[in-house]
């Protein structure tokens, strides 16, 4: 195990920041992705229903929950996008205040960033400090800019991320899914309308 | 051209019959390259690499691989790899010692811009004065460009370690170059028997839809995507994202892990591992270690070997575990900076037992009666002490 | 055009400048130099110096471009790669002077990915970054015909590194690095390029902005088919060559305008642009 | 294990390529490897063979030879500062196989190899690659022979299978002078078969000519 900056910590946990000067990716830091079937929370290999279940709690909890759609839902470049792009509809539509900010591209934004209504791997915590985003989903982001931005967002805001990955998933946001398209997220939609009918008989 | 099938890197590696054959390294590469599904090659000559596409051509020629031209140096070879990969297809080419100083620049804009090139090299010596001759120095420059470093002991591994490379290198979340490592003539123009796959199967094609960064293709996805820099101002934000950046790729490569054991079985091979004396080493200082152990092993001398196949990422844990037992620790390497010794050094608690050493380099060969010999003197220097 | 199409749901999420895009943007729209103003450029704004000739020419390459949804640009450094960022049009910073090379090996991939499309790789660059650090690959991509256009932004020194010689810079003239003065002529890479197998050369300016925007479009068209081509256009840099923005187009009126084609490529473009001014095309 | 070093400059790459196969012809596992400067035809250069009934880890040079053959006598005669003296290394008790047809070695040389008690075979190949194969590019084929017949390194059964592999028609990987060479020995030929069978029949005179030689099982003077 070893870092780029600062020292080894046995037991690393991604959570929110914010942490440190420049924080260290958490694969470096000894987080290792789930296999098929598992999911991450915080750092640690869970089942992958428990990660639901907690993704549905966390979203219904929040004060200000946001989607970043990436540029991979949001171009119709193939008929699995056009399909996870109407899930993820469905999925805002069940989660109460739910918001949308997209991602459309990567390059950093010159002369600035309109915060309000886009987000930018590069500089991603302006959008979350503009909008007070407290949790937020990652979702058809390349893996390389969502890593980018998950850890800028744990280096410099207290906001909880959740990444639902078409691939293998990232160390570096506090719950990751991997695998994830439009069934899986339809899956996800399913569970938080489940957690939310459990909240309402409690 | 032989009608091929696709089978899975699984079946390739672990279930497929194999053919003997008598091959010297850079045939094998050839086979492999063959036997990868590879799109596009480019090449440029500098021994002791040259065989190898020489032979790559021929199997161009025949239709096994899909483009294949001579660049004009080593440097714009891999800036058109580097285009190629971006393009979204599967590309390899190779190099020998000056060949890769003078190309590189390129190979951590591989690593930066996530490129899941396959380049093997053929290490020598370099310049000056004129050396053409075995020598790995190479390697501990390659090693902090971000790429995967592996080093092959044989053709044998030079042949497997090209197919496992780009099972590796393009798995979504690793998605970084490969350079697949062998001491030049010592493996090259070694003639020896190769366990071959059928010729008439190959790896799955690649799958650039995959990739963590965007396909340079205006389809997946399309508009508005620039490669790669930040040069848009100077601030905070930029050094911030630079820096992520670098973190990413080291991210990657740590991901390589989970795979190297996957598909390689482990990043070192161990023999004897509880022995007394251990000589860890990689490339063709392996097999001269190897040799040089089972003499003195056959004189009662408790010595075994770590064989390091993966430079990069550095197995770590394992090198650190493995230190613990033995009394003493010996390095031989074919270079003369002791690159391996340092790698070793950093990892393990007490750097007293290690010997760096001996360093042969410049083209010379590594007898195995030398190791045996300068062996037995430090033993005899220790007891004297 | 059917690459660029937003996700159902997803329009009005877009910012406006993504939306202008998507429903206004050039795309398989084969739009020219002539219809600027009517239409959403895919360079929104630039961070170039004042008066400074690069804007425009690339604004006015962006414009010609036959299909820009299928276009790949190739750039180096150099004061044009601090604008590429802003173009909606995959674009690559390779390094310094492997431009050409970067171009050759994305061709011959999107050729194979794509054997029934065409994807126009166009390499957009400084005039250090084809004619001094990048002149061997530059020149080798022509020698080895291949089907990519080189368009050299000529500012006659290296302006983003604080105005230094370059081989383009003219005999005599005092610059960084030439303290005394630059001791030999300008390079004929026009003429080089006819010599090294180039189709179609050409050299223009921004000041005659629809001659460039045809020798843009025409560059583009020929290398598809026929072989590499190269437009040479001269963007005079009124901040290293001390002159006020306002006379950069003047400036540039000083330069040349030449075109040469092979016998291959003139029929080739009598036979297409015929068959355009047939059809009613916006040329 | 039998360790070859051969020099020269006269298909010596070859003859250590047909060795090698023909040892894993026989069954054994063997390793070849070529020393490489600059190439260039009559440069003094070296080649390697390994071969043992065990897998062979070791590469590069072999330090100490149990056998060395020499493809030229100038080796020995003109030697050149980086190739003296020739027999270096040398095993006690090895072989000294040198294409000549007279001895030649110096007093002192002579005496040093004595004192290795090594064997000392002088073998006529060019002669013999002239008056059977019609070339003296058959040299290499005679010594060969030569080693067959005085040792049991290899097999002729074994040497004649390497020799069909190699040039037979398939495809060997051949080094640019070393593959320029053979185009100009398949020219000699009308035919493969014609250069297969003057090639073995180079080998089968001179592994004769060495079986009935005196020297061959005697031990130097």
């Amino acid at each position: 195990m070893s870092t780029l900056l600062g020292f080894p910590k046995n037991g690393y946990k991604v959570v929110p920041g914010p942490e440190t000067y420049l924080s260290p990716s958490a694969a470096a830091m000894g987080v290792v992705l789930p296999n098929e079937g598992e999911a991450l929370i915080e750092g640690d290999i869970v089942p992958e229903e428990v990660a639901y279940e907690e993704i549905a709690n966390r979203l219904l909890s929040a004060r200000n929950p946001t989607l970043f759609p990436g540029p991979l839902v949001l171009w119709a470049w193939s008929e699995k996008a056009v399909a996870k792009a109407r899930a993820l509809l469905e999925m805002v539509g069940e989660v109460p205040g739910m918001k949308i900010i997209p991602m459309p591209d990567y390059r950093p934004k010159y002369p600035m960033i309109n915060p309000k209504v886009e987000i930018n791997p590069n500089h991603p915590n302006l959008t979350i400090w503009h909008n007070n985003i407290d949790v937020c989903v990652f979702v058809g982001v390349h893996c390389h800019f969502a890593n980018l931005a998950l850890k800028i967002i744990r280096a410099g805001t207290d906001c909880y991320t959740i990444a639902l990955c078409g691939q293998r998933g990232h160390e570096d946001a506090m719950i990751t899914l991997r695998d994830v398209h439009a069934e899986e997220v339809m899956d996800l939609t399913d569970t938080i309308r489940k957690v939310k009918m459990e909240r309402l008989s409690c | 051209m032989l009608e091929r099938k696709v089978v899975s890197p699984e079946y390739m590696f672990f279930e497929a019959p194999r053919e003997k054959k008598y091959l010297i390294g850079n045939e094998a590469v050839a086979e492999a390259v063959k036997r990868a599904n590879v799109d596009m090659v480019i090449s440029y000559p500098i021994t002791p690499q040259s065989e190898a596409t020489h032979i790559v051509g021929d199997i161009y020629a025949q239709g096994y691989v899909k483009d294949y031209y001579r660049g004009e140096d080593e440097f714009n070879v891999m800036s058109a790899m580097a285009g190629a990969a971006m393009g979204g297809v599967r590309a390899f080419t190779a190099t020998s010692g000056p060949g890769t100083l003078r190309a590189f620049e390129m190979f951590p804009c591989w690593a930066g811009e996530r490129l899941p090139i396959v380049c093997a090299f053929m290490t020598r010596g370099v310049n000056s004065p004129l050396t053409i001759q075995p020598d790995n120095i190479e390697i501990g420059w390659l090693a902090d460009t971000g790429m995967l470093i592996f080093h092959a002991e044989d053709p044998q591994d030079f042949f497997d370690m090209i197919l496992q490379a780009y099972v590796i290198a393009e798995q979504p979340d690793v998605h970084l170059p490969v350079g697949v490592c062998a001491d030049g003539f010592f493996v090259t123009h070694t003639r020896e028997i190769v366990e071959l796959t059928p010729e008439d199967e190959m790896l799955p094609p690649y799958d650039p839809s995959v990739s963590p960064v965007v396909t340079m293709d205006m389809e997946t996805v399309p508009v508005r995507h620039m490669k790669d820099p930040f040069v848009m101002k100077s601030n905070y934000i930029s050094y911030n994202t630079h820096a992520s950046w670098q973190q990413e790729v080291r991210a990657a490569a740590e991901r390589a892990r989970k795979y190297i054991t996957r598909y390689m079985g482990s990043p070192v091979e161990v023999v004897h591992p509880g022995a007394e004396i251990l000589f860890m080493a990689s490339g063709t200082a392996a097999a001269q270690a190897r040799v040089a152990m089972e003499r003195m092993r056959a004189e009662g001398i408790d010595i075994g070997l770590v064989k390091i196949k993966v430079i990069r990422p550095f197995p770590e844990k394992e090198i650190t575990e493995l230190a613990e037992v033995p009394r003493i620790i010996i390095i031989p390497e074919h270079n003369i900076t002791g690159w391996l010794a340092r790698d070793i050094k950093s990892r393990v608690n007490n750097n007293a037992k290690i010997y760096g050493g001996p360093r042969v380099f410049g083209g010379m060969t590594m007898p195995p009666e030398m190791l045996v010999e300068e062996t037995k003197k430090l033993l005899l220097n220790l007891v004297t002490a | 055009m059917e690459a660029l199409k937003v996700s159902p749901g997803f329009e009005k999420i877009l910012p406006q400048e993504y939306q202008e895009l998507v429903e206004d943007g050039p795309y398989g729209r084969g739009l020219a130099v002539k219809d600027l103003g009517t239409f959403k450029e895919v360079i929104e704004e630039h961070p170039l110096c004042a008066g400074c000739g690069l804007g425009l020419a690339i604004r006015l390459i962006l414009a010609s471009l036959p299909d820009p949804g299928n276009t790949i640009i190739v750039g180096t450094t150099g004061c044009n790669s601090i604008v590429m960022p802003q173009v909606a049009i995959h674009n690559i910073h390779a390094l310094f002077g492997n431009q050409s090379s970067v171009a050759s090996g994305l061709k011959r991939a999107l050729r194979l990915r794509y054997p029934d499309k065409t994807k126009d790789v166009v390499v957009i660059a400084g005039d250090g970054g084809v004619a001094d650090i990048g002149l061997a690959p530059t020149m080798h991509s022509w020698f080895r015909r291949e089907n990519i256009t080189t368009i050299m932004l000529d500012n006659e020194g290296y302006s983003n590194t604080g105005g230094q010689e370059s081989g383009m810079t003219r005999q005599g003239v005092v610059v960084n690095m030439a303290p005394v003065g630059k001791k030999f002529p300008k390079i004929p890479l026009h003429e080089i390029a006819k010599a090294a197998g180039c189709a179609y050369v050409a050299t223009v300016t921004p000041a005659r902005a629809r001659r460039l925007g045809q020798m843009a479009k025409r560059a583009i068209l020929i290398a598809r088919d026929i072989g590499p081509t190269y437009v040479q256009i001269f963007c005079p840099c009124s901040t290293n060559y001390k002159f006020p923005p306002s006379e950069t187009l003047k400036r540039a009126k000083e330069t040349e305008i030449t075109e040469y084609m092979s016998p291959e490529a003139q029929e080739f473009i009598e036979k297409i642009e015929k068959e355009s001014q047939s059809r009613g095309g916006k040329e | 294990m039998y360790v070859c070093r051969d020099w020269g400059g006269q298909g010596m790459v070859t003859a250590a390529n047909l060795l090698g196969m023909a040892a894993v012809n026989d069954g054994n596992y063997s390793i070849v490897i070529p020393f490489f400067g600059a190439e260039k035809r009559l440069a003094p250069t070296e080649s390697y063979v390994r071969i043992s009934s065990q897998k062979v880890y070791e590469k590069g040079e072999v330090g100490y030879p149990d056998v060395i053959m020499v493809f030229h006598p100038e080796v020995i005669t003109k030697g050149k500062c980086y190739t003296m003296p020739f027999y270096y290394g040398l095993r006690p008790n090895g072989w000294l196989i040198i294409n000549a047809e007279s001895p030649l070695l110096s007093e002192e040389d002579a005496r040093s190899i004595a004192d290795l008690n090594v064997r000392v075979l002088y073998v006529p190949a060019s002669r013999i690659a002239l008056d059977v194969a019609g070339t003296e590019l058959a040299t290499n084929m005679s010594l060969l022979g030569g080693l067959a017949g005085a040792t049991d390194i290899v097999t002729l059964e074994g040497l004649e299978k390497a020799i069909s592999q190699r040039f037979g028609g398939g495809k060997f990987i051949a080094s640019a002078t070393t593959a320029a060479l053979d185009d100009v020995l398949k020219k000699k030929y009308a035919k493969t078969q014609e250069l297969l069978e003057k090639n073995m029949a180079a080998i089968r005179k001179t592994c004769e000519f060495v079986k009935n030689s005196p020297s061959a099982d005697s031990t130097p003077s």
